[in-house]
C-alpha cells in the first residue's frame, strides 16, 4: 500500500491557471509520530498554505492550491519529517500549456517524382504540451460540398509541420478537402478546408535552358525543354532577359506553349552579353508557376564588319 | 581465521576483470542518478528512506567480505547473491520512463554479466553452490513515482555495494 | 492450360555449366498446324538443336542443351511460327555464377557508444548470384571449446559486409565465438571461427590531448584525458613528438598509465615548436591501439636572458 498519494484536480491546466493538490498518508507511514506535519515541495522549494486535516480512518490527508501554475512542467512532492531529514513519499508531474492555436498556411503541392501530395502549414505558437496535428483528408467531387470515401489520416514525423499522402490514397482529376487538426490535454483546433484537385497544385520544376549559336547579329537563340516527369501537362512558358552581370529589372520577351522549345529574339544591340531564365505553368488546365530557371549567359553575334 | 586469498587461486585476470566491471557499473550508475535528479529533481536518497522502508527495497549483505575479516568463498558467494538482487531490482524498475529505460536496461545487463563472471569462476574454483541464489520477492512499484523513487534508492544502494567490493578487489590484487 | 511450357534441368547453374531445356506446346496451341516447328532463343537469338518429338498424347516436345551457360542472366524463350511471326510461348530464366567463397578476414571490435559488437569481413568475389551473408554466433566459456546458448543470427543490410550485434545479445567478459556464413543456390561456405570476449576488442577513441604554459624553458607540459565512454577501462598511453612541420619521424617519449593525466618533457631545445600526439591502449587486461591522437602543436619556452 502507497505510504503517500497525492491527487490532482487536473494534471495538465493552463498556464497561469490554478491547481488544487492532496495528499493522504497512510497510517503504517505516519505511525512514527500521530500528526505528522504533511509539507508541499514545488521542484526544489517549500510551498507553504497546505490544509492539514484528520480522516476518520485516522490517515492524515493535506490540501493545497497552487493560484497560478507559471511552469510549463514541474514536479509537486508531498513530504514528511522523519528524524532530522525531509522524506519525498509521492511526486506528481504538474503541467501547464496552451490549448493549439488553428493551424494556418494549410497549402499543398504535388509532387511528379515521389507521386505523393504534400501538405504542410503553420503550427501556431508553442503550447508547451505534447500537441499532434494529423493531415486529414476525404474525396469529393464538384466544388467539395460533398464528402465522399475519407482517406487514412497522415500523421506527419514528430515536430514536422508537413505530411505526405502517398499516390495510392489519391484520385487526382477530383477535388478532394484537406484539412489539418492539432490536438493536445486542453482542446482541439481545426484548419480551414482546403478543396483541391491534387493535379492542379502540381509542382513543376523550372525548363532545362541552352543555345545555339545565333544567326544574325543582336539575335539569341535559346532552346529549352520542359522539365521530363511533366511533358504529359500541356504548359506555357515565359521567358525574360536582362544585360548580364546588371541587376537591372528583367525583360519578359515572351510566353510560349512549352510545345514550341526554340524561339529567336533579334533587335538586340550586337556583341552584348544577356541572362536568360524561363519558368512554366501548367495551361489551360490551373496550376502553379515554377521556380525561374537558373540563368543562361549569352552573347549576341558581333555587327559584321561593312565592306566598302 | 582469515581464510588467505593464496588459499583460493584466484586468477589475476579474474580480479582484474571484475575491478573493469565494478567501474563500468558504477559509472553507469552514476549517469542514472544524474538523469533521475536532473529531470525529476530527486537528487538525494536520503529523502526517500521512509518510502524505500516502507516498499521493502532489500540491500545486499556483504558480511564474509569486511577486510576485517575476509572469507573469501563466502564473500563469492555474497557477491554473486548481491549481484543476483541488484539485477531482479532493476528488472523491477521495467518502465521506469522513456528517457531513463536504456540506461537502466544497460545497468541491468552489466550487473547481469558481472555475475555471471563471479559464477563462472566459483564454478571453476568448484566453490559454486549447488544451486544458483534466488532473488527472493521483489518490491511492486506501483506508480512512475515510485519507481524513479526506486531508481535513486537501487542506483544508490548497488554504488555503496560495489565500494565494498572494490576495496575487496583492490586488497586481492596486491602482490 | 498453358500453351507451352518449359522445364528446365536446373534453373541455376555454374557459369560455363550446360543446360538442358524442354518444351512441351499444347494440343490447342498447335491445332493451327499438326507439325509446328518449335524454335528456341536466348535472349534473342535463334537457337539451333532443338529435338522435337511427338508425345503420345499427341503434343509436341522439343529439347535443347545449352552446352555452356556463360551469361549470369538469360531468357531462354520457347517459340512457334504462327503465320509470318514467331510467338513467344514461354520463356524461362537462366542464371549462372559461382557458389560463395570462404569469407575471409572477419574481425569484430567492440563499440562502447553504440554499446555493439560489430564485425565485418571480406566476401570474396561477385558470385552473379543472390547471395545472404550471416554472422552467426554463441556463447562459450574457457577457450571456446564448449558451445553455451546461441545468440540471434546477424543479418547485414543488403550488400554490406558487416554487422553488428546488440548489447542485449552479448556476455561481456565472457569468451563467444563468431563466424559468417555465406549461401547462394549453389551452396554454401562458413568463414572460420573467432573465439573473443567483446571487451578484449574495444575500439577505443584516442585521448584528448591539451597543455598549459610550459614551467622552466626547453620543457613542454602536455596534459590529457581519456576518451569519456572508456574511463572505466584501465589503459596505458604512449606519447610521442616530433619537431612541427619536419617530416621526420616521431620520437616515442614516454608510456604512461591513463590514470597519469599529465607529463613534464624536459631537455628539448628552447623557443621550439613541436607536435605531440598520444594514444591508447587497454591495460594489463588485453586490448587493441587507439588511433593516435590528432597533433598538438606546442613551443618550448624561450630561454631566460642572462643578466650580466
Amino acid at each position: 500500500e502507497e505510504c503517500g498519494h497525492i491527487s490532482l484536480s487536473a494534471p495538465i491546466v493552463r498556464l497561469g491557471d490554478p491547481v488544487t493538490a492532496s495528499c493522504i498518508i497512510s497510517q503504517d507511514c505516519s505511525l512514527l509520530d500521530p500528526e505528522p506535519q504533511i509539507l508541499w515541495k514545488l521542484g526544489a522549494e517549500l510551498q507553504p498554505g497546505g490544509r492539514q486535516q484528520r480522516l476518520p480512518d485516522g490517515t492524515q490527508k493535506s490540501t493545497i492550491t497552487l493560484p497560478h501554475l507559471n511552469h510549463s512542467q514541474a514536479f509537486l512532492s508531498c513530504c514528511l519529517h522523519w528524524g532530522s531529514s525531509l522524506q519525498v513519499l509521492d511526486q506528481a508531474e504538474l503541467r501547464a500549456g496552451h490549448p493549439p492555436a488553428t493551424p494556418s498556411n494549410l497549402a499543398c503541392f504535388m509532387n511528379l517524382t515521389t507521386n505523393s501530395l504534400t501538405c504542410q502549414w503553420e503550427p501556431g505558437p508553442h503550447t508547451h504540451l505534447p500537441t499532434n496535428f494529423t493531415l486529414k483528408s476525404f474525396r469529393s467531387r464538384g466544388n467539395c460540398q460533398t464528402q465522399e470515401d475519407s482517406i487514412p489520416d497522415c500523421v506527419p514525423e514528430d515536430g514536422q509541420s508537413y505530411c505526405s499522402i502517398p499516390r495510392k490514397h489519391l484520385l487526382l482529376y477530383q477535388n478532394m478537402v484537406v484539412q489539418v487538426q492539432a490536438e493536445n490535454a486542453l482542446g482541439t483546433s481545426v484548419s480551414p478546408q482546403l478543396c483541391l484537385d491534387p493535379m492542379d497544385v502540381v509542382k513543376l520544376e523550372p525548363p532545362t535552358l541552352w543555345a545555339t549559336a545565333p544567326r544574325q547579329p543582336g539575335c539569341l537563340w535559346p532552346h529549352w525543354r520542359p522539365w521530363k516527369p511533366s511533358l504529359f501537362i500541356h504548359q506555357k512558358c515565359q521567358l525574360r532577359l536582362r544585360p548580364q552581370h546588371e541587376k537591372t529589372n528583367w525583360t519578359q520577351v515572351a510566353t510560349l506553349p512549352s510545345s514550341v522549345l526554340q524561339h529567336q529574339l533579334c533587335g538586340l544591340p550586337p556583341d552584348t552579353a544577356y541572362a536568360l531564365q524561363m519558368r512554366c505553368i501548367r495551361s489551360p488546365l490551373p496550376g502553379h508557376w515554377s521556380r525561374w530557371s537558373p540563368s543562361l549567359e549569352l552573347r549576341t553575334a558581333e555587327q559584321a564588319p561593312l565592306v566598302r | 581465521p582469515l581464510d588467505p586469498a593464496s588459499s583460493l587461486p584466484l586468477p589475476q585476470s579474474f580480479v582484474l576483470k571484475c575491478s573493469e566491471q565494478v567501474r563500468k557499473i558504477q559509472a553507469e550508475g552514476s549517469v542514472l542518478q544524474e538523469k533521475l535528479c536532473a529531470t525529476y529533481q530527486l537528487c538525494h536518497p536520503e529523502e526517500l528512506a521512509l518510502l524505500g522502508h516502507s516498499l521493502g527495497i532489500p540491500q545486499a549483505p556483504l558480511s564474509s567480505c569486511s577486510s576485517q575479516a575476509l572469507q573469501l568463498t563466502g564473500c563469492l558467494n555474497q557477491l554473486q547473491s548481491g549481484l543476483f538482487l541488484y539485477q531482479g531490482l532493476l528488472q523491477a524498475l521495467a518502465g521506469i520512463s522513456p528517457e531513463l529505460s536504456p540506461t537502466v536496461d544497460t545497468l541491468q545487463l552489466d550487473v547481469a554479466n558481472f555475475a555471471t563472471t563471479v559464477w563462472q569462476q566459483m564454478e571453476d574454483l568448484e566453490v559454486a553452490p549447488a544451486v544458483q541464489p534466488t532473488q527472493g520477492t521483489m518490491p511492486a512499484f506501483t506508480s512512475a513515482f515510485q519507481r524513479r523513487a526506486g531508481g535513486v534508492l537501487v542506483a544508490s544502494h548497488l554504488h555503496r555495494f560495489l565500494e565494498l567490493v572494490y576495496r575487496v578487489l583492490r586488497h586481492l590484487a596486491e602482490p
